[in-house]
C-alpha cells in the first residue's frame, strides 16, 4: 500500500506529539517557536495535498478512509483555517506558558477534522468527529482562569456530547438496518432496499444523524451552543470553531446525507424539504438575531449560523452544482469568518493594550474609528464583512452565486414553487445581512476613533493579509476553485 | 488593443494609488489625471466609432471562469458609448468640483474613481456575470461616500440605499440564473454554458413557458426600476441624495440612475417582444413611467429642501426614459436614450448648485434662503441655466430628449403622453418656485455674509452648462450613435404591432 | 429478541434525555450523557449480534473508549469552572446568553 | 445678396448677447452699443431682403438638424414685415434704454438679455418649421421671464416673473401638445403613403404642414389648431391666460415696451397668422379664436378703466388690442378669407408702434416723476411737452381717431394708423356678423372701442392735465429718449397710409408658397353709420374722459370706492390673481396634490412599509427571537431534542 496520500495526517499527528514532548523540555520563552513549527507543518501538509490533486479515489485501512477530491478540498479548508489560526495564535498566545498544549490540541483537532473528511466508515467518522470535538472542547476552555471561556467550553461540551450521543445512536440504527458500518455498503444497501430506509427506524436514524451533524454545522435548532461558545472562547479558537470545525459537519453530511438522499428515492424529497425548512429557519434566525447584537463575536456567530443556512441549500436540491456551491461557500466562509475573528482578536489586543482590565473587548464601541487606529485590520474586516454579505468579487459571492444558481435552476426545472420560495428567502436574507455588517463598517470607518493608532502585531497582519488575499483571490480567479468543488461534488455521484 | 479594459483599469489603478497618497494635493491630481486619461480613451473610442453598426464595437473577450462560461467580454455600441462618455465627462468634473475637499481627501477621490470603474464596467460589459459584478461594485463606494461624507441622517440613508438596491440586484440575478439555465448550452457535446449577454438574450425567445418568460422579464425589470428609480420603489433616492455629499449626489444621479436606464435598453427591450404577454408588460412599463413622471413632479413641489426637490425631479425625468422605451418607436427609444445622457449632464449642475449653496449659506431649506443671487451672482446664473434645462427649456439638451420622447411615444401611448404633458407645467412650477424663493427676492440677512462658489466649482458647472447647451443645439452627434441601436431594438419588436393598446 | 434490546435502549435514551433537560448539576448531566452514549452502545451490540457481524461490537468498543475520554474532559471543565465560579449549578452559568 | 445673410439676422443679436454678457461691465453704458449695432445690422439686412424679395419672392433655406427635424429660414411677406417691425422697434427701444437705464448698475445684464430676446424674437419670425418656432418661442418666454425679474431683489418682480413663465407655460404645453399631435398625424399619413414628403422637405416645416392639410383628418386638424391657439392664448395674454401680462409690468418700462407691447406678446397672433391655412381648414377653431379674441378685447378694456398704475392701464390695453388682432383673424378669416392675415398683422404692426410709444412715454413720465401711480401725477404737460405730445398722438392712434375724409368724398383720410387698422378689424367683425348672422364678436369689438378710448384718455388727462398732485420735480427726458419717441410718433401717425399696399402684399403670402387659402368676396360696403361707428365710439370716449378727468364735471368718488361691487370686481381684476396663484397654485397643487403625495411617500411607503413593517419589525423580532438563547444549557438541550421531535414529525408525516 502506498501511504503517501496520508502523509499530511501522519505528519500532523507526529508533529502534535513532538510538540507536546518539546513542551516538556522547553523553557516558557522558547515555546514561542512552537507556533512557527506548527505553521510549518501545516504549510507542508497543504503543499502535500496540493501536490496530490487528482480526481481518483484511494481507499485505506479496509476501506475506512478514502482520499478523493471531496476529502482533499475539505482538508485544504481545514488546513487553511488552521494555518490562519496558528499564525494569529503566534501573536495571541505569545509568552503563554501553555502554548505547547494549545498547539498540540489544535493539531489534533485538525487531524480529527481531516479524518472526518476522509472517513468512509461510520467508525472512522465517529472517531474523527470525537477527536476534533474533544480537542476543541479543551481549546474553548483554554483560558482556564477566564470564567467566560470555561462557560463557553462547558456549554459546548454538553451540547457537543449530547450531539455525539445522538450521532452514535443514529449510526447504531443505520448499522442495525444495513448490517455494515462502511458508508458505500450502507448506501448500496439502501439503494437496493429503499423501503427499509424509509421505515420509521431508518428515518429516525437519519434524523439523529442530521441532529449530530447539525450540531457541528450550527443549524437551527442545533445551534444553541454556537453563539455562547464563539463569544466566550479565546478569539482564535472561535475562529477555528466557526471557520474550521463547522465545516466538519458539512463534509460528514455531504458524505452521508447527500449520498443517502441520492440513493433513497422515496425519501429524497422529504430530506430535501426538511433541509429546506432547516435552511430557511437557520438563515433567517441567524440574520435577524445578528442585527440586535452588540458583541461582534456574537454577531459573527449568528452570521456564521446564517451562512450555515446558505450552505445547507446544498442539501435542498442535492445536485452536483449545489454541492459544489456548498463546498465553495464553505471554503469562502472558512477564509472570511476565520479572518473576521482574527480581526476581532486584533481589536481585543488593541483594547487590552489601552486598558489591561477591559471587559467585553469585542463590543461594537471598540470598533469605533478602527480604520484610523488599525487600518490594515479595519480594511481586512471590511473585506470579510462585504464578502460575507455576498458582494462581488469575493469568495462569498462566488459561493452564494453557485449555490443560488443551483437552487433556482432546480426550481425552474422542477417548476417547484417552494424551491423558488426558499431561494427568494435566501436572497432577502442575504440583503438583510448587509444591515448588521454595514453597522460594523460604519463604526470602523465613520465614527471617530477613541484612541491612538496602534502598531498591529505582525502575526495577525500576516494572517489577515493571507485571508484577504484568499477571499478576494477566489472572487477574482474562481476557476480552479470551481473546478475543485465540481470534482468534489462529482465524487458523491450527484 | 484592449482599449476598453484599459479605460476601466486606469481609474482602478488610479484609485489604488489615490488611497495610498498622503496629501490631498497628490490625491486630487492623481484622481483628475486618471479619470482624465479614461476620458481621453473614450474620446478616442468615439472618434473610431461607427454609428451605422448596431453590433458592439471594440470587442474584446478573455476567458475568465471557464467552468461557468464567463468571459471578460467588453464592447460598446450606441447604447453604451454615450453613457461611457457621460461617465467620463461627469467623473473628472466631479473631481474638479470637489477640488477643495479636505476631509480624508485621498479616500474621497479614490472612492470617486472606484465609482468610475463600476459604471464604466456596467456600461461596457457584455457578459452577464461581469455585468452583475460591476453592477454590485458600484454600491460600495457610494455607500462609503454617503456614510463618510454625508449629512445628519447618513446612516439611515446609506443603509437604505445599499439594501434597497442590493435586493433589486439579487432579484435581477435570479432572472439571470434562469436565463443562463434555460439557454441551450453553447457546446451541446460538453454541455458548456455561457453568460454571454447577447447569447442569453437571444435564447430568451426559445423558452417555452410564457409564465416563466414573464417572470424573468419582471425580475429583470424590477432590478432596473429600483435603480432608475421608478415609483413605487423610489423612496431610497431622496433620502440618499439629501444625505450624500455633493460629489456623491452628482455621481448617484448622473451615473448610477443611468445604470437602471441602461438595463432597459440593453436587456429589457431586446426580450420584451418575446415575453409571454408583451402587451400587458408594455402597459405596465408605461404606467410605471407615467407614475414616476407625475409623482416625481408633485413630490418635488412639496419639498422644502432644495436637494430633495432635485432628487424628485430626477425621478420624474427618468420616467421619460421609461416612457420612451415602452413606446417602442425608433425615435422615442433614441429620445429616451438621449434623455439619459442629457439628464446626466443637467442633474450634475443642479446638485452642484445645491452643494455650493449648502456650503456657502449653510442651509438648503428653500424657505431659509432668499435673494442669494445678490452675493452669488455666478452661481445664480449657472443654477438658473441648470434649472431651465431641467424644466425642459428648448435649446438645452433636456428639451430635445423630452420632445423626442413625447412626440414619438404619442403614436403608441397617446393617453400616457397627454398625462405627461400635463406634468410639464408643474415641472416648470417647482423649478421656478424654488428659484424665486431661494435665489431671487430680498436677501435674507439672517444668512450673514455668504460668498460665491469657488473658481473650480464654477468652472465645473460652467463646462456642464456649455455641454448642455451644445447638445441642446446640436444633439445629432450623440443621437446618431443611438439611432442605429434604437432602430434595431424597435425592429425586433416589429411583430408587436397591434398588441400594443 | 432484538425488540427487547431496542426497547431497553430506548428507555435508557429517554431517561438520559429527560435527565439532561431537567437536571441542574453538571455532574448529573454528565451522567445522563453517558446514559445516552450507552443506549447507543447497547444498540450497536444488539444489532451486531442480530446482523451476525462484529463491526457493531468494534464500534461499541471505540465508543466506550471515547466516552471515557469525553467524561474526563467534561469533569476537567467542570472542575476548572468550579474553581472560578464556586458552582456547578448550570442554571447559574448563564452569563453568555442572547 | 442680402438673402444669403438671412441667418445673420438672428446671429448678430446672439453675438451681441454673448459679448455684452461677458464684456459689458468693462464697456461704457454697460456695452449698450454692441446690441444696438447688432440689431441695427439685423434691421439693415431685413430691409435689404425686403427690397430684394418685394413684391413676390420668398426665401427658403433649410438644414438638417436631428431626427428628421430641421433648422430653417422662411422669409415670406408675413415674415419680412414682422422682421422689419421687430428689428426697428427693438432698435429704437434699445436706444431709448441707454437713457432710461443709465443709472442701473446691472446694465450689461439688461442689454445682454434684451439682445438675446431680440435674437429669439427674430428667430420666431423667420422660422420655417414649427419646432424651431417653438424653441425660439420658448427662449422668448425665457427672456421675458428674465427681464420681468430683472430687479430680482424685488419680491414682486420675482413673483411676477414666475407667474409670467408659468402661465405662458400652460399655453406652451398646449402648443407642444399640438406639435405632438401634428407630428403624429403627419408621420401617419406619410407612413400610409397618403402624403409624400418631397425631397429636401422636413416633417415639421410649415410648407409640409400646409401641403398635408387635405390629408389630415379634419377633426384632428381642429384639435391641432385649437392646441396651437392655446399656445397663442398663453403668449398673447388672451382670456383666460391673461393674468400674467399686467403683473409683468414689474419689469423695467423699456422691457414692457419691447416685449410686453410690441413684440413678444404678438407672437401668439403671429403663430395663428403663420399657420393660418390650417385654421382656415378648421373653421371651428377660427370661431373659437374670434370669440376668445373679441371677449378678451372687451374684458381687458373693462379693467383698463379702473387701474391707477400707468403701466397696468397700458398692459390691459395691450391685452385688449391683442384680442382685436385675434378677433380679426377669427372673424375675417371666416368672412373674407386670406385677407384676414393682412388685417390682423396690419393692426399688429401699427399697434407695435403706438403701444411701444405709449410705454416709452410712460417710461419717460416715470423716469421724470419716479412713480407709476397716475393719481400722483398731473399737470405734467408744461414740463414734458415732447412726451405729452407724442403720447397724445399714440392715444389718438390707439383709440382709432381720424378724420374720415374718404367717406366725405376726398381721396385721402387724415388719420392715425390706429384708425386704419382698427376700423378694418371692426368692419371684418361686422362682415362676419352680416354673413353668419352672429353679431356677438362685433358687439364685443365696438364696446371695447368705446372703453379703449375712455381709459387711454383718462390716462392722458390724469397724467398731463390739471395741477400737479405731488411734489416731484419733473423735467423732460434727455434726447436719447425723446428722439425714439418722435420717430415712433411719426410712425404712429403715418404708418396707416400703407394700408392698401400692405393688404395686397400680405394677401399673396400663402399663394407664394403654393398654399391655397380661399378668398371670399367682400359683401357690399356697409352703411355709413357702421363705417363710422368705431370712430364715433372713439370720439365719445375722448369726450367722456375729457368731461370727467379734465373738466371734472362728475364726482367719481362714489363710484370709485370699494363699496361699489362692480368697481371692486374690476380693481380686483375679476379675482384672477387670487384664483390662479392662491387657489390653483398654492391650495390645490401645492396643498392638496403635492402634500398628499408627500404624505404617501413619507408616511406610507417609507414610514409604514419600509420603516415599520420591514425594518422595525425585523429588529423587534430579532430582539424577541434572541431571548430563546437563555444561556442555560439545559434549555439548549431541550431545544435540540425538540428540534429532533419536529424533524420526526416533518419526515414521518411527509414520508407516510
Amino acid at each position: 500500500m502506498n501511504y503517501t496520500l496520508l502523509i499530511p495526517e501522519i505528519l500532523l499527528t507526529i508533529l502534535a506529539l513532538v510538540i507536546i514532548l518539546f513542551g516538556l523540555l522547553m523553557s516558557d520563552k522558547d515555546k514561542n517557536m512552537l507556533g512557527y513549527l506548527s505553521a510549518a507543518g501545516i504549510l507542508a501538509s497543504i503543499i502535500a495535498i496540493l501536490g496530490t490533486s487528482g480526481s481518483a479515489s484511494f481507499f485505506y485501512f479496509y476501506n475506512s478512509l478514502v482520499i478523493d477530491p471531496l476529502s482533499q478540498v475539505f482538508k485544504l479548508i481545514f488546513l487553511t483555517v488552521s494555518l490562519l489560526v496558528v499564525i494569529a495564535s503566534i501573536g495571541y498566545f505569545k509568552n503563554n506558558p501553555h502554548q505547547d498544549e494549545y498547539y498540540t490540541l489544535l493539531l489534533l483537532a485538525l487531524v480529527g477534522m481531516m479524518v472526518v473528511s476522509s472517513a468512509n466508515d461510520l467508525i472512522s467518522l465517529f472517531v474523527g468527529f470525537e477527536l476534533a470535538s474533544m480537542s476543541t472542547y479543551v481549546l474553548a476552555g483554554f483560558e482556564k482562569k477566564n470564567s467566560l471561556s470555561l462557560e463557553a467550553a462547558l456549554k459546548y461540551f454538553i451540547i457537543g456530547s449530547l450531539s455525539s450521543a445522538l450521532l452514535l445512536f443514529g449510526m447504531s440504527l443505520v448499522y442495525g438496518i444495513t448490517g455494515s458500518t462502511n458508508i458505500p455498503v450502507i448506501i448500496d444497501y439502501f439503494r437496493a432496499n429503499p423501503l427499509l430506509a424509509a421505515s420509521s427506524l431508518g428515518v429516525i436514524g437519519i434524523i439523529f444523524l442530521v441532529a449530530g451533524f447539525g450540531f457541528k454545522m450550527a443549524l437551527v435548532p442545533f445551534h444553541m451552543w454556537a453563539p455562547d461558545t464563539y463569544e466566550g472562547s479565546p478569539t482564535v479558537v472561535s475562529s477555528l470553531l466557526a471557520a474550521g470545525s463547522k465545516k466538519m459537519g458539512f463534509v460528514a453530511a455531504f458524505r452521508l446525507l447527500v449520498l443517502f438522499a441520492v440513493a433513497v428515492v422515496p425519501l429524497r424529497l422529504d430530506i430535501q424539504m426538511a433541509f429546506g425548512v432547516l435552511a430557511v429557519i437557520t438563515m433567517t434566525y441567524g440574520n435577524i438575531v445578528a442585527i440586535s447584537q452588540r458583541s461582534i463575536k456574537r454577531m459573527l456567530a449568528y452570521s456564521s449560523i446564517a451562512q450555515a443556512g446558505y450552505i445547507s441549500l446544498a442539501f435542498v436540491v442535492t445536485t452536483q452544482m449545489s454541492v459544489a456551491g456548498g463546498v465553495l461557500l464553505a471554503l469562502g466562509h472558512a477564509l472570511m469568518k476565520g479572518g473576521a475573528f482574527i480581526a476581532v482578536a486584533v481589536v481585543a489586543y488593541m483594547v487590552l493594550s489601552d486598558n489591561k482590565n477591559a471587559k467585553n473587548t469585542d463590543d461594537l464601541e471598540n470598533f469605533a474609528g478602527l480604520s484610523k487606529r488599525a487600518p490594515i485590520t479595519a480594511f481586512s474586516l471590511l473585506v470579510f464583512l462585504l464578502a460575507l454579505a455576498g458582494i462581488p468579487p469575493s469568495a462569498g459571492f462566488i459561493g452564494k452565486f453557485v449555490l443560488f444558481y443551483a437552487v433556482i435552476i432546480e426550481a425552474v426545472a422542477r417548476a417547484s414553487s417552494w424551491l423558488l420560495l426558499v431561494v427568494i428567502i435566501a436572497i432577502l436574507n442575504s440583503a438583510l445581512s448587509i444591515y448588521y455588517y454595514a453597522r460594523v463598517i460604519k463604526y470602523m470607518y465613520v465614527l471617530p476613533p477613541t484612541g491612538d493608532k496602534i502598531k498591529e502585531p505582525t502575526p495577525y497582519v500576516v494572517a489577515l493579509v493571507l485571508a484577504v488575499i484568499g477571499t478576494i483571490g477566489i472572487g477574482i480567479y474562481p476557476e480552479p476553485f470551481i473546478q475543485m468543488a465540481m470534482n468534489a461534488a462529482h465524487v458523491l455521484g450527484v | 488593443m484592449a482599449l476598453i479594459s484599459l479605460m476601466i483599469a486606469i481609474p482602478l489603478i488610479g484609485a489604488i494609488i489615490t488611497f495610498l497618497t498622503r496629501t490631498r494635493q497628490q490625491a486630487r491630481a492623481i484622481a483628475l489625471i486618471s479619470s482624465g486619461i479614461s476620458l481621453i480613451i473614450s474620446l478616442f473610442l468615439l472618434s473610431r466609432f461607427s454609428s451605422s453598426i448596431s453590433a458592439p464595437q471594440f470587442l474584446e473577450s478573455t476567458q475568465w471562469i471557464a467552468s461557468l462560461g464567463v468571459n471578460l467580454k467588453f464592447g460598446v455600441d450606441g447604447i453604451g458609448l454615450p453613457l461611457v462618455l457621460l461617465s467620463n465627462i461627469v467623473i473628472p468634473l466631479t473631481v474638479v468640483f470637489a477640488w477643495g475637499e479636505t476631509k480624508q481627501a485621498n479616500q474621497f477621490y479614490g472612492l470617486i474613481l472606484l465609482e468610475q470603474v463600476g459604471v464604466l464596467g456596467v456600461f461596457t460589459s457584455l457578459d452577464f456575470f461581469v455585468f452583475y459584478i460591476f453592477w454590485e461594485i458600484v454600491l460600495i463606494p457610494m455607500y462609503f461616500l454617503i456614510s463618510l461624507w454625508g449629512g445628519p441622517r447618513k446612516d439611515y440613508s446609506a443603509i437604505k440605499f445599499f439594501i434597497y438596491t442590493h435586493v433589486a440586484s439579487l432579484v435581477m440575478l435570479l432572472a439571470i440564473f434562469t436565463l443562463y439555465f434555460m439557454a441551450p448550452p453553447v457546446d451541446p457535446f460538453t454541455g458548456q454554458r455561457t453568460f454571454d449577454m447577447f447569447y442569453l438574450l437571444n435564447s430568451y425567445q426559445i423558452i417555452a413557458s410564457p409564465i416563466l418568460k414573464d417572470a424573468i422579464f419582471l425580475a429583470l425589470l424590477f432590478g432596473f426600476i429600483v435603480k432608475m428609480p421608478a415609483v413605487p420603489f423610489h423612496t431610497w433616492l431622496p433620502d440618499a441624495h439629501v444625505e450624500a455629499p455633493t460629489a456623491g449626489s452628482v455621481i448617484l444621479a448622473a451615473l448610477l440612475l443611468k445604470m437602471g436606464g441602461y438595463g432597459l435598453f440593453r436587456i429589457i427591450l431586446p426580450i420584451l417582444p418575446f415575453s409571454g404577454s408583451p402587451g400587458k408588460l408594455i402597459t405596465l412599463m408605461a404606467i410605471i413611467a407615467i407614475l414616476s413622471i407625475l409623482w416625481g413632479t408633485f413630490l418635488a413641489l412639496a419639498q422644502r429642501d432644495l436637494k430633495k426637490m432635485v432628487a424628485y425631479s430626477s425621478i420624474s425625468h427618468m420616467g421619460y426614459v421609461m416612457l420612451g422605451a415602452a413606446a417602442l418607436i425608433p425615435l422615442s427609444v433614441s429620445g429616451a436614450m438621449f434623455q439619459m445622457f442629457s439628464h446626466g449632464l443637467i442633474t450634475c449642475v443642479l446638485f452642484m448648485s445645491c452643494g455650493v449653496i449648502q456650503h456657502s449659506a449653510g442651509t438648503r431649506i428653500i424657505g431659509n434662503l432668499g435673494g442669494i443671487a445678490k452675493h452669488m451672482p455666478k452661481l445664480a446664473f449657472l443654477m438658473m441655466a441648470g434649472f431651465l434645462a431641467s424644466l425642459g427649456l428648448p435649446a438645452m439638451s433636456g428639451f430635445v430628449a423630452e420632445f423626442l420622447v413625447l412626440v414619438n411615444s404619442y403614436i403608441t401611448l397617446p393617453t400616457f403622453v397627454i398625462l405627461a404633458l400635463f406634468g410639464i407645467v408643474f415641472t416648470a412650477g417647482y423649478h421656478l418656485w424654488a428659484m424665486q424663493r431661494a435665489v431671487f427676492g430680498t436677501y435674507n440677512e439672517k444668512l450673514g455674509h455668504i460668498h460665491d462658489g469657488a473658481g473650480y466649482e464654477i468652472a465645473a458647472m460652467a463646462i456642464l452648462v456649455l455641454l448642455i447647451i451644445f447638445f441642446g443645439l446640436n444633439p445629432s452627434p450623440v443621437l446618431n450613435m443611438m439611432t442605429t441601436n434604437a432602430n434595431q431594438l424597435v425592429a425586433l419588436a416589429a411583430g408587436l404591432k397591434g398588441v400594443i393598446t | 429478541m432484538l425488540y427487547y434490546y431496542l426497547l431497553v435502549s430506548a428507555i435508557i435514551f429517554t431517561v438520559g434525555s429527560y435527565g439532561i433537560i431537567t437536571q441542574r448539576s453538571g455532574i448529573k448531566i454528565l451522567m445522563c450523557i453517558e446514559l445516552l452514549l450507552n443506549s447507543a452502545n447497547l444498540n450497536l451490540v444488539a444489532f451486531s449480534s442480530y446482523n451476525g457481524n462484529a463491526s457493531g461490537q468494534v464500534f461499541a468498543a471505540f465508543s466506550i473508549a471515547i466516552a471515557a475520554a469525553e467524561a474526563a474532559i467534561g469533569f476537567a471543565i467542570l472542575v476548572a469552572l468550579f474553581r472560578v465560579r464556586d458552582t456547578i449549578n448550570l442554571d447559574n452559568i448563564d452569563i453568555l446568553r442572547w | 445678396m442680402f438673402s444669403d445673410y438671412a441667418a445673420l439676422i438672428v446671429l448678430l443679436p446672439v453675438i451681441g448677447f454673448v459679448l455684452t454678457l461677458f464684456l459689458g461691465k468693462k464697456l461704457p453704458s454697460g456695452g449698450a452699443y454692441i446690441p444696438i449695432a447688432a440689431i441695427l445690422g439685423s434691421f439693415i439686412i431685413s430691409l435689404g431682403i425686403f427690397l430684394e424679395i418685394y413684391p413676390d419672392k420668398v426665401i427658403q433655406q433649410s438644414w438638417n438638424w436631428f431626427a428628421g427635424m430641421n433648422l430653417g429660414i422662411l422669409i415670406d411677406p408675413l415674415a419680412i414685415v414682422m422682421l422689419l417691425m421687430v428689428s426697428f422697434v427693438s432698435l429704437l427701444i434699445h436706444i431709448y434704454a441707454v437713457g432710461y437705464m443709465a443709472h442701473d448698475p446691472a446694465k450689461p445684464r439688461y442689454f445682454a438679455e434684451t439682445s438675446l430676446f431680440t435674437a429669439a424674437m427674430l428667430a420666431v419670425v423667420l422660422s420655417d418649421n414649427v419646432l424651431q418656432f417653438f424653441i425660439a418661442w420658448e427662449i422668448v418666454g425665457l427672456c421675458s421671464y428674465l427681464l420681468i425679474g430683472f430687479w430680482y431683489h424685488k419680491p414682486a418682480a420675482a413673483a411676477a416673473a414666475k407667474k409670467a413663465f408659468l402661465v405662458t407655460r400652460v399655453g406652451d404645453v398646449l402648443f407642444l401638445a399640438g406639435i405632438v399631435l401634428l407630428y403624429v398625424n403627419m408621420s401617419q399619413i406619410i407612413a400610409s403613403h397618403a402624403f409624400t414628403l418631397p425631397q429636401g422637405n422636413f416633417i415639421l416645416q410649415f410648407k409640409s404642414m400646409f401641403d398635408a392639410i387635405p390629408q389630415i383628418d379634419p377633426r384632428q386638424l381642429t384639435y391641432i389648431t385649437l392646441l396651437f391657439f392655446g399656445g397663442a392664448v398663453g403668449k398673447s395674454g388672451q382670456f383666460p391666460l391673461h393674468g400674467w401680462l399686467p403683473d409683468a409690468m414689474e419689469g423695467p418700462t423699456t422691457v414692457s415696451a419691447l416685449i410686453h407691447a410690441a413684440t413678444m406678446v404678438t407672437a401668439g397672433v403671429y403663430l395663428v397668422a403663420r399657420t393660418f391655412p390650417m385654421f382656415v381648414a378648421a373653421p371651428d377653431s377660427l370661431l373659437v379664436v374670434a370669440y376668445i379674441g373679441g371677449f378678451t378685447a372687451l374684458f381687458a378694456a373693462t379693467m383698463g378703466i379702473v387701474m391707477n398704475d400707468i403701466k397696468r392701464v397700458l398692459a390691459y390695453s395691450t391685452v385688449s388690442q391683442l384680442g382685436y388682432m385675434m378677433l380679426a383673424l377669427g372673424t375675417a378669416g371666416i368672412a373674407i378669407g386670406a385677407k384676414a392675415v393682412g388685417i390682423s398683422v396690419f393692426h399688429l404692426i401699427s399697434h407695435a408702434f403706438f403701444k411701444a410709444l405709449l410705454f416709452l412715454c410712460a417710461g419717460s413720465v416715470i423716469h421724470a416723476v419716479g412713480t407709476n401711480d397716475i393719481r400722483e401725477m398731473g399737470g405734467l404737460f408744461s414740463k414734458m411737452k415732447i412726451t405729452a405730445i407724442t403720447m397724445i398722438i399714440a392715444s389718438l392712434s390707439l383709440s382709432g381717431i381720424g378724420v374720415p375724409l374718404i367717406d366725405l368724398g376726398i381721396p385721402v383720410n387724415i388719420a392715425t394708423s390706429g384708425f386704419f387698422s382698427k376700423d378694418a378689424i371692426i368692419e371684418g367683425a361686422f362682415e362676419f356678423g352680416d354673413k353668419t348672422g352672429n353679431f356677438i364678436p362685433y358687439i364685443f369689438a365696438i364696446l371695447a372701442a368705446l372703453l379703449t378710448s375712455i381709459y387711454i384718455f383718462r390716462l392722458w388727462f390724469m397724467t398731463f392735465s390739471g395741477t400737479p398732485r405731488s411734489e416731484k420735480h419733473a423735467h423732460e427726458s434727455p434726447n436719447v429718449m425723446t428722439i425714439p419717441l418722435i420717430v415712433l410718433a411719426a410712425l404712429a401717425l403715418l404708418f396707416g397710409y400703407s394700408q392698401t399696399g400692405f393688404y395686397n402684399y400680405l394677401e399673396k403670402n400663402f399663394r407664394l408658397m403654393n398654399v391655397f387659402v380661399p378668398v371670399h368676396q367682400e359683401a357690399s360696403p356697409p352703411s355709413l353709420i357702421i363705417t363710422l361707428l368705431p370712430l364715433i365710439m372713439g370720439i365719445a370716449g375722448l369726450l367722456i374722459s375729457y368731461a370727467i378727468y379734465h373738466r371734472r364735471m362728475l364726482d367719481m368718488s362714489k363710484l370709485v370706492s370699494s363699496q361699489n361691487p362692480l368697481y371692486k370686481l374690476l380693481i380686483k381684476r375679476y379675482y384672477e390673481p387670487g384664483l390662479s396663484a392662491d387657489i390653483i397654485g398654492v391650495k390645490i397643487t401645492h396643498g392638496v396634490a403635492a402634500q398628499s403625495g408627500e404624505f404617501v411617500d413619507r408616511k406610507i411607503i417609507d414610514g409604514l412599509i419600509i420603516d415599520n413593517v420591514i425594518s422595525n419589525s425585523l429588529i423587534k423580532f430579532g430582539d424577541v427571537a434572541k431571548k430563546i438563547q437563555t444561556g442555560v444549557v439545559q434549555n439548549y438541550a431541550s431545544i435540540v431534542l425538540l428540534g429532533i421531535g419536529l424533524l420526526v414529525i416533518l419526515l414521518m408525516l411527509g414520508g407516510a
